[in-house]
């Protein structure tokens, strides 16, 4: 089997998880390359979408943000942040946007915290904030979250919470008047999270090759149902080849 | 806004025309792109303090402004800059120190704010931040936002959907509109009436023109109105809402614009290792703000002309192609 | 919507495909430009009933649908085209004789409709219309719309500014969103995966097809995706939006397009004669729609190439100038 | 002194209303022409706005509906109408913004039916409805409006409230909500009627040379004050010329 990094296992993970006809709205870094992944392996009519307001953006140069004028470069169409947006809380295209989200801190039903450690008033460490994620994980129906694990961010209570997952489980998002969907899959340096369809809570789905559940489980601060963990599947050569060569071939995110 | 048919100004005499201690204001632009920063610079240059400023993701032009002292209350989505910054440095450690305080919302919600405030109504609807602490916790305390004038009475507020289950929504988050006392925007082309082009994505920087009550438009090309007519449905700002048309080459560096020039790595490279130490950040304020007569003089501290010319657009995709970025 | 990358069909096939007796749709254009008239004249050919058709000012289309009798409700702002007819005739006669039932609106809020469509809300917030019949008097009962799923349970709620005197606004009215079946709309260029241009002025057409669960996009030149995409701002349909392309040379006829032709004003002319007595637009339906195959023998019953030539656009204003206009 | 038609009287006495600034928004027509003359004779500065979305259009020859292809050609911008009405509800450049309309019925305080004669539901004349006259009539300071001097026209109650004027008088729209301003002045076929600045009532303002007070409210259902009444200055040469030679050269509304 050929050799892959912990960056590569990652993002073929996520590239999975879309589908053809798929919106992707994702940031820069590893979100973009896992979109430009999907496109490239097993959805080749997936679009890339910023909510900046580029529409399936060529990408001949990797953007270093979403505003980056590389994005800019022969999109179908660039229009702007009201256009995004507007086309995520659609009824119609919003169902088939697909977002990638990453985060400071989550908790047990997916709920993300990108705004503050400690007081928000006067916060011990403040983060960026919002931006989209809060809009995407409100409107549409399937996220896909990346995270490192670590038990300071995968807390049993958010410091804030920025971005809706399924808030309090089971019916969280209906009650509250949240479009149907919510976060579908995490996906860390260790392994690959999903949610139950009833209790909407966090459990383990797989690990990479190498890790054990026990490691998993020693960097969260809440429990999860393990007994439906399996070994995730390794990135394939084919998958490898064009994740190095057509995606990334200067290395600026892996 | 005025229908002048010439409203051409230098730029410190738009800033001090059209920003004053306490004002509210918005800036265009979106993380490295298209800040309208030699304007954010003159802001600094001419010690205008206490700003109210209403941001989305306006990062580098955000930080400056925040890092120069200028700003004591911010509306924000996304105080981050791309690679270059994942929470933008003077912003963190402002909002840590409590020097400014701050009041979070997303980037849809603050662009509905600023669409709200050119429709000319009180608010917008979204379904954004149901459950959250956006929604829940306020930055500014019913109190203040009683005393201020300029400040609507609530953050956001949630209704149940007066048409029942019309479009399956049953409740609707109310986010109100923005009325800055000015807008500043960096675009590609104006003419001197102020009607505006902006070449690649416009963020939301139409809203935030026509949500304000003034508008300083800097340029890097001041054409021929005869020009931009020739092409009215590339003309994205309208003149009736400019007040100030400014030509500033190079006006958005060291953010990109698209068409002309790229973001300018080695000098936002710089301002981060700046920003991070107290002493270095003075230093910069010194040396390239307060130092410099205005932006000529920043981009001549900066690298130049042989900056300039590796930054240099490519006419084909509007960037610096192979550009090394850091 | 869609994301497949070729969406071509024939203009009979996707009339077929997405208008059903029943549906409820919108058609871009306003009063004597960019119509989708080669569509409209489809659907009356297929003898398709009972429509929905929500209006802003869709002069020459709505009064066609409406003589050719497809249309049984009607939404509509304003029913009346240019010079050509103070009131569209077809519409008048309808409406007074009671085989078409219609709600009026005011032009803006039949575009916020739509807005608040294309961005999945309920309503959207205006002033217009306060203390007039067109808030107070409606077109259809609550009792129908409580039956009819399609229909929002009111015509338009008025309400107190939950945010106090914010933006100086006491009350607001909303007006709810529009989702029609399909919105049809003629642009000048399109690829085949659905991305769209207009030229000049856009109407509402682009909150229309954001708006509509399928879009048909007919136009004057079907060209290479990567043509289009040299130029992404001026792209103004998401191909994500769309459903069907449908290349249709004339497809405005006898409405403008823009940069392409003007309108025609000896069909416009004779239409108005048609559809003021009821034998001659009977004729004329028998003749001039169903008498044909499809656009192409409409345009040669009307005065074909040699018609064609004279209302051609100039290139540098985009209408046929000096047109002997009526 | 010079000859001229009615029309010329009564675009000439509209064109006066309009000042250097305006922004004016207007139909086809009569107040098409009033808008360019105004700009030609005394307000230079003033702008031409169309409701679908096209700024101080060039107008090279006259345009037969707002959406003439005529509009689009050397516009400052185009863009739609939702740009449009938003320009004209915005709070800055909408208190700039003076409207002209024109109705089939007017009554006392300024209040306009463009819609139906008869029952609303099945009318003995359908009309051609708001168009954008009810939103100008809504938000703008200033409005002009053309009518026929007809009893059947000048009504005590209207079959129908298409586009507000100052509603039942006084505080009419305050109570209501709606924004400061509403109809300015009525220009007719024989008369000139402004509104009272407390009872916001219409009173007649002038007559045109030849015309009696006694025609003029023979030819209205409901009375108004005629103490303020003075003869309309007559158009003069210069207005006369400019109108003739650069508005309408070929006579199309005229």
């Amino acid at each position: 089997m050929e050799k892959y990094i912990l960056r590569e296992m990652m993002t073929i993970a996520a590239a999975r998880e879309i589908k053809n006809g798929d919106i992707v709205f994702g940031g820069t870094g590893i979100s973009m390359l896992a979109a430009m992944a999907a496109k490239n392996i097993n959805a080749p009519e997936s679009v890339m979408f910023f909510e900046t307001g580029a529409i399936d953006s060529k990408l001949d140069e990797i953007p270093l943000a979403v505003a980056d004028s590389r994005v800019m470069y022969l999109a179908a169409t660039n229009g702007g942040l009201f256009d995004a947006f507007t086309t995520m809380q659609n009824p119609i295209t919003g169902r088939h946007v697909i977002g990638i989200l990453g985060a400071a801190q989550i908790d047990l039903y997916g709920n993300l915290n990108t705004t503050v450690i400690g007081n928000y008033v006067k916060p011990k460490t403040r983060f960026s904030g919002s931006g989209g994620g809060c809009d995407v994980a409100s409107f549409v129906p399937r996220c896909i979250i990346f995270m490192q694990q670590e038990k300071k961010r995968f807390v049993k209570k958010l410091d804030y919470l920025t971005s809706p997952g399924h808030l309090d489980g089971a019916d969280g998002r209906r009650k509250t008047g949240l479009r149907e969907g919510g976060p579908t899959v995490v996906i860390t340096n260790m392994a690959v999270f999903r949610f139950d369809g009833l209790t909407k809570r966090m459990y383990l789905a797989g690990y990479y090759p190498g890790i054990t559940v026990q490691q998993i489980l020693e960097n969260m601060e809440f429990a999860v149902d393990v007994s439906h963990a399996a070994e995730v599947a390794p990135p394939t050569p084919e998958e490898l080849k064009i994740l190095r060569e057509k995606c990334d071939p200067q290395r600026l995110i892996l | 806004m005025n229908t002048k048919d010439d409203k051409v100004m230098a730029l410190s005499d738009a800033i001090r025309e059209y920003v004053k201690d306490g004002s509210h204001i918005s800036i265009g632009g979106f993380t490295i792109n298209r800040n309208p920063m030699a304007a954010i610079y003159e802001i600094i240059r001419q010690g205008i303090r206490d700003l109210y400023l209403y941001a989305h993701s306006n990062g580098q032009g955000a930080d400056e402004l925040i890092g120069g002292g200028c700003v004591s209350r911010l509306d924000i989505a996304y105080g981050g800059n791309g690679k270059y910054a994942a929470t933008c440095i003077r912003f963190r450690k402002a909002v840590q120190e409590g020097t400014i305080r701050v009041e979070d919302y997303s980037n849809f919600q603050m662009c509905l704010r600023f669409m709200a405030g050119a429709m000319g109504m009180p608010f917008l609807p979204t379904v954004s931040s149901l459950g959250t602490d956006l929604l829940n916790v306020w930055g500014f305390s019913e109190e203040e936002r009683a005393r201020d004038p300029k400040m609507p009475n609530q953050k956001m507020i949630v209704m149940d959907n007066p048409f029942g289950g019309w479009m399956d929504t049953p409740k609707v988050v109310l986010v109100p509109a923005i009325q800055p006392d000015v807008t500043i925007l960096h675009v590609q082309k104006a003419d001197k009436q102020g009607t505006g082009r902006i070449h690649g994505l416009t963020f939301a920087d139409v809203e935030q023109a026509k949500s304000a009550k003034h508008v300083i438009l800097t340029c890097e090309e001041l054409v021929d109105t005869a020009v931009l007519r020739r092409n009215p449905d590339q003309n994205n700002i309208p003149f009736i809402h400019v007040d100030a048309v400014v030509p500033v080459p190079h006006g958005a560096l060291p953010t990109a614009c698209y068409g002309y020039y790229d973001y300018d790595p080695a000098c936002l490279l710089h301002y981060v290792k700046c920003a991070k130490d107290d002493d270095l950040h003075r230093e910069y304020l010194r040396k390239f703000i307060h130092g410099t007569k205005d932006h000529e003089g920043f981009i001549a501290l900066n690298g130049g002309r042989e900056r300039l010319d590796r930054i240099k657009a490519d006419p084909e995709t509007g960037y610096a192609v192979n550009l090394a970025r850091g």
